[in-house]
């Protein structure tokens, strides 16, 4: 089985690192993973994405077209993967700063405060994971306390500090999803 | 070693540190310059020789210069970067030392872009630099073979005196996935260089190490002894990969990060009940011709799936003497084709079949 | 070589030097090029580095260079000698490098790679023999050649307005950090010659001393391309280089005194 | 002071430069064709006037010559 | 104009200036530097652009920007010069401006020799700059077709805003031989650059020309572009000769000086009973692909006779299917194949062939 | 743009630059080439030349210049600029051409081709932008990055010892007969960016008059790469580059005066 | 003398150079977002401080400032 | 019929020249002429050689291995070309400085003293004209009338001065060559 994530925002939103996270914790889970970015000019500025797989066998290709999930971080990111999930996949968007709903509806939508869980949290820069902690519940490749554990030692030495606030976004996304999922 | 997440740039300059490069010179370009950022903080790091070079013209001067001196060396750029060491790629050759050359290619011609390409096999395989010379050309996949590649690079120029390209494209430059180092090799210390090298006359007659010979009749000599080494170099280097093949009616010939991209695709077309079958190339030169061309002889169709206009299917038509159709599916200008239309390029081709078989 | 037979209190003064091999060179006769390698060659003997020495020839009529010195060398690609001995040096930092260019190959096409070994300050010494003009290719206008001086590729006399002015490059490479020693010399007379190899002397020596980027510039005769007899081009280097390209030091290292002129 | 000097003829290029810098005008070149096509050099010293003051050496660009020089009185 | 005895370098120079070249830009080497000395006079005369560049780096990109300026450009140079015209090709190329590069090819690889080799067509015709490019390559066997093809040169870079070489070997640029210079030409008016050139926005829309395209989309439309330029070059502009083909047995496949040489060869042969003809590919890109199989179809074998260690032959094989045995005599390193030898080797072909029968 | 409604008395005195094309840049906040995107846009329009100009872009930062200025535009491989202007000024010699470089792309790459155009004396116009670092490609140390300056390249500062010294290349190339004009300037105040416009016109006026190579060195910033805010960049000008690299003009043409700094 | 000054949103990045160099203090950068995703710079001068100094336009490198200025009496 | 020339000798002999004005002959006599040289730096002190081919027909190779004729003007090219020339072809050697005696017996041998007639005749420098004249008594392709009407109009300007001793060696050339034909 592999799974195709797809996480995508502004340059600074911290999307290469969420997909690198995830990345991160396939290979502690002992599977195999490719992460692929979009780089050069464009992320100065403009939008970063990239796209993480996470699968039990060899990975051939390591983007495709249908994601089966992706994380969306602003509304160009929405209008841009939005048509492109697999149907039957998983949808989540920061609903702090994107307001548009989504139109499809053969998609597991989950619409996730991520900024405003963030700013509670007392640091703008977790929205990616607040984001990731709520697609973990309906990932099943991927344990969210697996992820907790990776990230313990993968945090850029930098954001050490900043540790515990980071577990915490997991945590609040990942339970902030259940509900939400209900409501879409 | 573990195996650890790695970006392709970071991955190949650490495994030639390890296979015990002692000498990168380079100049900076996208998609390519973790490559020499790695190598600017680890070369000194360990002693070892690291010029950020003035250009790329320079760079592969000062690899020329230290290859003559005998010791493991590289550098490592993109397609225009590339584009400026002919010259010197072409003395390299024409000197017999041996170099490595890690190529990242972008999006061409002229400035293009800093997106994946392979739209410089033409220019690394068949012609770039002028003279009647070849370098050894190998195509990573996955990030794992870029490393394993890049090491064999180091044996295969020594062993040949020759240059090694490793030819990859920017996706495998950025993309991370896990793969292992190969354990530190101790460079050479400097008086176990070999006996060709310039290393001061000290209790021997000088030798000089140059690409000139006046007389036709020497400077043929010495291409006679390059074209041996090149053939010595096909019967024992040819690397390629084979999946899926058993039984396979189609055959995807693809290199590199094209290769890897078919695959998906193809266990897509076989879960749809095609038989198809992917080939994939490592030696780009020396072309995997004989294993290729007993392919032909098997399969029904080739499909040819590039990352450029379609280069490398020249060389699959030669070698095959279209015995069979082939079709081909590129996508240029650094935009990388997505499994998705590889597979319906697949089902395209598995159609046609189908329906001359009707008409049959 | 016959050998006379000498009264035994003479004994030979001026041999051929070890560091020159024992081949005839292809230069034309009464060319300075064969001057320069001597000095050099006399250095290298005189230092008894012979065997500790790496030698990097350029493109132009000295791309030979290797067949005449007894050490070990590398032939460079047209003005990129300066890259090359780079390579070399770094990996082999107790050898002795120098580079051997001419004009053309110096100030024109590898212009950028002498700058930057300069501007690193690599531990090398450079040997450039400028006569004003390609020899090798026979008598096109050199960066170096002069204001209305013919050329076959200057046939009306160089023209500053559309070709450009020549360029100074011991003055101008004298101003980069890198630099630790930059002289000019003449090969015109014995008096010049012998101040030449004085200069070469040092830059082989700051190298030894590791302080950095040594070049000595030499005023050197194209007999051949400037149509001269080979002592008419000794009179031109005086009466007409010598005033444009001024001869001296024009950086030493700080620890060190300046050659008068 | 005494001196004499040799010129090796198969590197002598009959350049002429040797014969301009001779203070005693002890240099000549030969009408004689060397190996190589040239007129060699040769040492015109009948009456023992090179002082072996190597000049004709130092201007040399094929280093022909071998100077000799009286040892001094030791 | 009355046939004069030419040498190749100076006819070509002359030929251009004719042709309305108004600015040459170039860097002397052996054995194309009378061409430069020419241009050193005559456009200075005549009020046009000559410069002697630093380099040939600076040279092709001193033609890249005349390029842009919307004038008839040229340079010229020999092996390890066009070596280091690759990058600024490419960008010419992939800015899709006009230009003409006459490569005069010598010995090889490194610094090689001044010698005549026809070592660099891979370079040329197959992958010499980065990228998915093409440039026309037109191989002239003699003095007058030096000249016409200069001059046409021109005339197709223009039409297809692309750079066209044309590809001699020294002994072309060396040699005299009875030739007719074309008319003078009266240069464009500066009023008269096409549309697209940069002439200053007076009165429009400022435009750019460029190579770069950051969004892979826009660069592989652009490349589409390129390619459809070359398929439109590859249908309208294929040029060959034919000589002595007429119920041959065995055809010669041989360009520029390699092809004269082996007419002479060919009579010869023809003289002793040997059925033989040439074919001789005046342009390498695009190839005589058609022409040529067809030819394959109706002879029993081929030569292919190159000076150079065995290049176009690729083509040769990849274009024919290798339908019919195909032989190959080449010298390398500068050596001028001489006639007798080419006989030598139609002769056992030409024996191979009955003893084939023989068996039969 | 809204427009405030305003009391008839005020007018407009500085407005949008005709020659600087309507778009916003894709530079970083806060980042001098902006500015100097708009003196030169300024001068052109002063000059009155919009319609006569052809720019030259260098690969850089400012690759896309051409998008970003309203006068025809050709983009140079990287350091080849004064090469594809001498190609447009040698056809084109009624039209005012310039480059815009970087300094990797100018005093690195392309040394060659900068020091020959100022050699031959080339008549165009340089803006040479000088800030210490490979902008475009992520902060690699460049030819101008100063001593003990951190950069992805020179991770643990720059090390002169093994990476050389910084060029100054306007000192360098002033020095060259060909130069006519030559000046550093500094985008780091207003009173600096009103010099730095001076001197750009006085490189737009010599080529005018046919007087030769000039060319503007502007000291300028990038806050991305050096890791400053916007505001810290220009201090960091200020304070540690305007001493390593002194403003001045090095060379004016002879009928001229040169400006006090 | 009195002046004012506008900025073109689509043009400004938020750099903040500007607000620096205000003698009168007058610029400051707003906390809405811009369609390009910056902080705008504002003119806060309620009191019509502005004398139309072109100190701000002159440190913008985006050009953002147009910049009016009362008409000299004329 | 194609008659092949080879003229060799050391650089400054005039070998080259000698080629040129044959073939601007041919040019004038309306036939097809190629002319090749061998260049480089052997030019400089060593030896220069050429072809030049003279033709009713089209010239296929402007070299060949084995030419019809060859002037040799110093021992080297006779070393060199004594092998090669065609059987029954023609050898014109400068005898002033070549001692040595051809070896084979069928060809046709010229022994001329070209340097000796040369400083006859004042100049060194012709006697490449000499040889030339000697071989036009033996080559039927080429008249010497003819040949000294191109050289009219070929002589480079600085040697113009001296047109009346170039046609004379020309003339004595021809002249000396029938009765030393008859001594081979
Ligand atoms: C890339 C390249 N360009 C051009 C040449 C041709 N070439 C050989 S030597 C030479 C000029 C040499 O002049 P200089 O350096 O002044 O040396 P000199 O012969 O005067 O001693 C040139 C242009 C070459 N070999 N390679
Ligand atoms: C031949 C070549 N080498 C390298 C590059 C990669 N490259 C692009 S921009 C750049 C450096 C630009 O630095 P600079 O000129 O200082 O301009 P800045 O971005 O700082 O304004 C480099 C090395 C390239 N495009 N082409
Ligand atoms: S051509 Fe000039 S530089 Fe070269 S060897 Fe002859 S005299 Fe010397
Ligand atoms: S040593 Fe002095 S005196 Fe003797 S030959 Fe030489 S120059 Fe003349
Ligand atoms: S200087 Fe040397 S080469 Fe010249 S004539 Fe005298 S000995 Fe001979
Ligand atoms: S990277 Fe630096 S130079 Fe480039 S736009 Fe950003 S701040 Fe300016
Ligand atoms: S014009 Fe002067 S006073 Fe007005 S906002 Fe700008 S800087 Fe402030
Ligand atoms: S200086 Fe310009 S870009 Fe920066 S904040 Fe002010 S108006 Fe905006
Ligand atoms: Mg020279
Ligand atoms: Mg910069």
């Amino acid at each position: 089985m592999q799974s195709e994530i797809v996480i995508s925002g502004f340059g600074g939103q911290g999307a290469l690192f969420a997909g690198q996270l995830l990345a991160y914790t396939a290979l502690d889970a002992g599977l195999h993973t490719t992460w692929f970015p979009s780089y050069g000019p464009e992320m100065r500025g403009g939008t970063a994405h990239c796209t993480t797989i996470v699968s039990d066998a060899p990975i051939g290709s390591p983007v495709v077209r249908h994601p089966r999930a992706a994380v969306v971080m602003n509304l160009p990111s929405l209008e841009r993967y939005e048509p492109l999930v697999k149907a039957g996949g998983v949808l989540v968007v920061n609903s702090s700063i994107v307001e548009r709903h989504v139109q499809r509806t053969d998609l597991q939508v989950l619409r996730v405060p991520g900024d405003d869980v963030a700013q509670e949290l007392g640091d703008g820069k977790v929205t990616n994971l607040v984001l990731v902690g709520a697609l973990l519940t309906r990932l099943p490749v991927l344990e969210l306390e697996q992820v907790k554990r990776t990230l313990e030692h993968v945090i850029p030495e930098r954001r050490r500090n900043l540790l515990a606030m980071n577990l915490q976004a997991l945590e609040r996304g990942a339970a902030l999803a259940d509900p939400l999922a209900a409501a879409v | 070693m573990a195996r650890a997440l790695l970006k392709g740039n970071v991955a190949f300059a650490e495994a030639a540190v390890r296979a015990g490069c002692e000498a990168y010179f380079g100049y900076p370009i996208t998609p390519q310059t973790e490559a020499l950022e790695h190598m600017a903080k680890r070369m000194p790091e360990l002693g070892r020789a690291f010029v950020q070079a003035e250009s790329e013209v320079a760079a592969i001067n000062m690899v020329y210069g230290a290859a003559t001196a005998g010791v493991r060396v590289m550098t490592s750029s993109s397609s225009p970067g590339v584009s400026l060491m002919m010259e010197g790629l072409s003395y390299i050759a024409g000197t017999r030392v041996p170099a490595v050359l890690v190529d990242v290619m972008r999006g061409g011609p002229g400035l293009g872009n800093i997106a994946p390409a392979q739209s410089d096999y033409a220019q690394m395989v068949r012609g770039g630099p002028h003279g009647d010379m070849k370098m050894i050309v190998l195509a990573p996949a996955t990030v794992q073979e870029l490393i394993d590649l890049t090491v064999e690079a180091f044996d295969l120029a020594e062993r040949y005196r020759c240059i090694t390209v490793v030819l990859a494209d920017g996706s495998l430059g950025q993309m991370m996935e896990p793969a292992e180092l190969p354990p530190m090799r101790t460079p050479r210390a400097a008086d176990e260089r070999p006996a060709w090298a310039l290393t001061g006359a000290r209790g021997r007659e000088p030798h000089a190490l140059t690409s000139i010979y006046l007389d036709p009749e020497q400077e043929e000599a010495y291409n006679l002894e390059l074209q041996a080494t090149y053939r010595a170099i096909e019967a024992a280097e040819v690397r390629y990969v084979e999946e899926r093949l058993e039984g396979a009616r189609i055959a995807v010939v693809a290199f590199g990060t094209a290769g890897r991209l078919s695959l998906t695709a193809i266990d897509a077309a076989r879960a749809e009940g095609i038989e198809v079958g992917l080939f994939r190339p490592v030696s780009l030169y020396p072309f995997p011709e004989e294993r290729l061309r007993q392919l032909a002889e098997r399969v029904d169709a080739l499909l040819v799936v590039e990352m450029n206009a379609g280069q490398m299917i020249d060389d699959v038509r030669r070698v095959t003497r279209e015995r069979v159709p082939i079709r081909f599916y590129g996508r240029t200008g650094g935009v990388v084709p997505m499994p998705e239309e590889v597979l319906e390029a697949i089902r395209g081709l598995h159609a046609e079949l189908v329906r001359e078989e009707a008409v049959a | 070589m016959t050998v006379p037979t000498l009264t035994p209190r003479l004994t030979p003064v001026v041999s051929y030097p070890e560091a020159l091999a024992p081949t005839p060179t292809h230069y034309c006769p009464g060319c300075t090029h064969g001057i320069a390698h001597r000095l050099v060659a006399e250095v290298i003997d005189e230092l008894g580095i012979r065997e500790d020495t790496i030698g990097v020839a350029s493109v132009g009529c000295s791309v030979f260079a290797y067949n005449y010195f007894a050490v070990d060398f590398a032939q460079a690609p047209h003005g990129r000698a300066p890259a090359l001995a780079t390579g070399i040096k770094r990996t082999s930092p107790d050898k002795l490098v120098f580079t051997y260019q001419g004009d053309g190959d110096l100030a024109s096409i590898g212009s950028a790679e002498i700058l930057h070994a300069a501007a690193r300050g690599e531990n090398i010494t450079v040997v450039f023999l400028n006569n004003a003009i390609y020899g090798m290719t026979g008598g096109q206008m050199a960066p170096t050649t002069l204001p209305g001086q013919r050329t076959t590729s200057s046939p009306a006399g160089r023209d500053p307005a559309t070709q450009g002015y020549p360029l100074r490059m011991s003055e101008l490479l004298a101003q980069v950090d890198g630099a630790a020693y930059v002289a000019r010399r003449s090969l015109h007379d014995v008096a010049n010659i012998r101040r030449a190899k004085k200069a070469l002397r040092k830059a082989f020596e700051v190298q030894q001393q590791g302080l950095g980027f040594a070049m000595v510039e030499l005023l050197s005769s194209c007999p051949t391309n400037w149509g001269l007899s080979a002592q008419d081009s000794l009179e031109y280097i005086r009466d007409v280089m010598v005033p444009a390209y001024p001869l001296g030091e024009f950086k030493v290292p700080e620890t060190e005194g300046r050659e008068a002129r | 002071m005494k001196g004499t000097v040799t010129v090796d003829e198969a590197l002598c290029k009959g350049c002429g430069l040797c014969t301009g810098v001779c203070p005693k005008g002890l240099l000549a070149l030969s009408t004689r064709f060397s190996t190589r096509g040239y007129h060699p050099v040769e040492l015109v010293d009948p009456d023992d006037l090179c002082t072996g003051c190597e000049l004709c050496s130092v201007i040399c660009p094929e280093a022909a010559f071998t100077v000799f020089r009286e040892r001094a009185a030791a």
